[in-house]
């Protein structure tokens, strides 16, 4: 359902830069549904990358093989993310807080001394700074959705509106937080994150009970569409 | 002229005690068989350079070659963590590692700096995060036209470089192709380098997509076939993910890490 | 996505009156087509920008498009001078023409910086020689890590960037190969551009040493084959020499260009 | 004479970044006598281009076909000329003075109204300063031969030792002027170009009146020797 919803949030035509895992399937799968025209780029330099079966790390042959265009990693970064070229970027988390910040550093408060050491930043500063919109998918629990992030290594919406626009970040930030739950978008005054959509069969306690800040719920709050039978034969397909 | 040499000579030529060094590769083309006689000539305190440390970084690691790792992203790529890396983060064995923690736009301006033989790059980077907190080599820079504040990094210059790749010529002209990364960077921004290929041929064919390599800025080829595995060179091999699947369980103890050591040497 | 149109439509929709624009190529793949065209249709206050300005910005020049170059090096590659561009720089005729002066490095950095979305660039650059006095937008800075001092330059930002290529596909995907110069920069560094190309294919067969540019950053593309001419397009055609010699003679005095500007219109 | 007098400065397997002209015709013609294995760089992007015939701009195709490399403008600067990896940087000048200081922008004291306005720049200045020597082509005459440049578009020795290394140029700057009628190199204490060599058939005389400013010659003034009848035809060969 996750991988579904992140799909359909795509629209056709537009650019997106894709991290591997989750946001790379549903990046595919949208490409095999309502979104044929889809951009796919990775930081590995594939520009237009049309895999035909899915991709096992970001810098796999089949990324390089489809590709429109195939540029160096210094070029990806700095002539198509840098300038604002990609519509959307994809992204995952360790930790996310009530304002859209991630953590994939260290969980624990001394950098030094951490209680896990993750993998680190990745380009997902970049992403978080320059995309027009972000997007995220993260398994909805009270250890990942906490109140603030151990370490910021990516901003969201910082401490709250107009912290973006303060450093002079072009992009307008995390747009969209897909769960196995539901959704949350920012709100358009506070931009703390809200529950916009609860999918088929999940209750709103469990949402809240997930959530390890006290979680706002928009008063227009929807249940996502299920999938389609279209969609998950899609999906079938492209994880076989 | 690079001179051809056979791999651990090659290797004892290039990478030396103390070194700041890379053995770089974007998923594709990651110079494990170098990476492995490093382990075998048994070097110590490097300051080990990558954008992706993955699995090679995590062998160097538990073998106790490397004093620090400059680096964005370390990770077992679709598997999960590194567990060398965070055993010694996290307990110092079997050496403690610093780290100097960068973001891969970061780290890859930082390559292109030393290649440019500038001694910093500007980008639009690291704002607002926490990285400039522990990261000391992060500093902001003001446009002399606009006012506007951005982000210096400063050039990362490499001792030595080590990359894979498909070909070289018998002069040492290096060609690589699909995903290049940023192996040309490193190389230039290195006062010595050595590139690993799959095979010396009389002439580079152009190919699509190819980066060359001139032979006079290459100080050593040696011939490795499969020099990547268990990564690959696309147009040579697959990617061998059981391996990297494999490697989750190997390096999760201490015991069964030192025993695929053994092994190695 | 970049839209399929004829030539004249083209231009109308990039180039328009008082812009910045690029008509890039280094040597090979210049776009006299597209320029001629720009003739055609009485564009005037033009900021014309580019490296090289050859005979086609002379043209340009000439027919009093221009109040403004901001270029490296002016000449006609292996001929001489510029007529034109001379008496504009002279005698202000048939308009004064403003001129902004860099060297080639300075220009490519430029370029780099408004591809990369930076207000500006740095290299070790301009440092004793006298272009510093004479151009404004050259400035010192200063590494922050190691105090050096280095020079900027400011971003290179277009209205409209002209290029001329081998091939597109019917999506509008370009393809450019053999000396590529600074043109993929030109089209990122514009707000609105034109790639006019010798064929449109169905689809863009990957090629040694290629460039492609996606069609979600190009606006326009016009089939004008031979667009290049008198310069090249690699593997299509070769340079009329025959040409830039006869211009020499032709942009000499006002009357024989006269004459060759009504051949134009 | 000129050609063959600079041709034969190239040592072979040095690295050179070549203008078109005489340069070219210079460079080519060492690598088909004595230096065969010379890497020729063009500013146009073409790295180790070995010409079977002389190409009549930088931009020429044979460059590209023949090139071990084919890079970009942005990157044959950065990371080929800046960096200091070229070892000779061959140039030519509209004006030339006692320190090596070159002019190709404007003749005439008013560069907004210039009595000739020559091209420009182009890579010179940069090649000038990083290039390990720079070789310089021109032809003697008390105008081109001047005492002060009118506009310092390359820089040699500035205004004599020492100005070099206080702009941080890292460049041994201009080593070689090769003309018509001799050789000069900059004298080791105070940089000013001397007379250390006269081609055959040249008088001193002649030299010292085809040259701007009082020039200097050398006590171990020699003469050049004749080309050889290898060197003529594979000049012949190249011409053709």
């Amino acid at each position: 359902m996750m991988t579904v919803a992140a799909a359909r949030a795509l629209t056709d035509g537009s650019v997106c830069f894709v991290g591997i895992g989750l946001p790379s399937t549903a990046a595919n799968l949208a490409r095999r549904t309502h979104a044929p025209d889809l951009v796919l780029v990775y930081e590995s330099g594939t520009i237009g990358s049309k895999p035909a079966t899915l991709p096992l790390s970001i810098g796999d042959g089949v990324l390089a093989d489809s590709a429109d265009s195939l540029v160096s990693v210094p070029e990806i970064f700095n002539y198509w993310l840098q300038p604002g070229r990609v519509d959307v970027g994809f992204l995952g988390a360790a930790q996310l807080d009530r304002f859209g910040n991630i953590n994939t550093t260290v969980i624990g408060d001394d950098y030094r001394d951490p209680k896990v050491r993750l993998p680190g930043a990745g380009g997902a500063p970049e992403i978080a700074a320059s995309c027009r919109e972000v997007f995220m998918i993260v398994r909805q629990s009270p250890r990942a959705f906490v109140e603030r992030v151990d370490f910021v290594t990516s901003l969201g919406f910082g401490t709250g509106k107009g912290d973006r626009e303060r450093l002079g970040l072009k992009g307008r930030g995390p747009q969209l937080v897909i769960t196995d739950l539901g959704v949350l978008r920012p709100d358009p005054d506070t931009c703390e994150l809200t529950l916009t959509q609860l999918h088929p069969g999940v209750d709103l306690a469990t949402a809240k009970a997930k959530t390890g800040w006290d979680l706002r719920v928009s008063p227009d709050l929807v249940t996502t569409e299920r999938p389609t039978d279209q969609e998950l034969a899609a999906l079938r397909d492209l994880t076989a | 002229m690079a001179t051809i040499a056979p791999l651990a000579q090659a290797v004892s030529q290039v990478v030396h005690d103390g070194d700041t060094v890379a053995f770089e590769g974007f998923t594709h083309l990651i110079p494990f068989a170098a990476g492995h006689e490093v382990i075998r000539q048994g070097r110590r305190d490097l300051t080990l350079v990558r954008m992706t440390p993955d699995v090679i970084y995590d062998q160097l690691i538990g073998a106790g070659c490397a004093r620090k790792l400059v680096f964005s992203w370390g990770g077992n790529p679709g598997v999960g963590s590194l567990h060398r890396f965070r055993d010694a983060v996290q307990n110092g064995w079997p050496t403690p590692l610093e780290l100097e923690e960068h973001s891969h736009a970061g780290m890859a301006n930082r390559y292109v700096a030393a290649a440019s033989g500038l001694p910093f790059a500007v980008l639009r980077g690291y704002m607002g995060t926490d990285l400039p907190k522990q990261t000391a080599n992060i500093a902001p820079i003001t446009c002399p036209f606009t006012g506007e504040v951005l982000t210096a990094v400063p050039a990362l210059r490499l001792d030595s470089a080590v990359i894979h790749a498909q070909r070289a010529d018998r002069k040492g002209n290096v060609q690589l192709w699909g995903i290049t990364g940023v192996q040309k960077e490193a190389v230039l921004a290195a006062t010595r380098s050595l590139v690993t290929v799959e095979e010396i041929v009389d002439e580079l064919e152009p190919r699509p997509g190819a980066v060359v390599l001139p032979s006079w800025v290459v100080d050593y080829v040696a011939e490795v076939p499969n020099g990547a595995h268990p990564s690959y060179a696309h147009d040579y091999s697959t990617r061998d993910n059981d391996y990297y699947q494999r490697w989750d369980e190997i390096s999760k103890d201490r015991e069964s890490f030192r025993t695929w050591l053994e092994g190695v040497a």
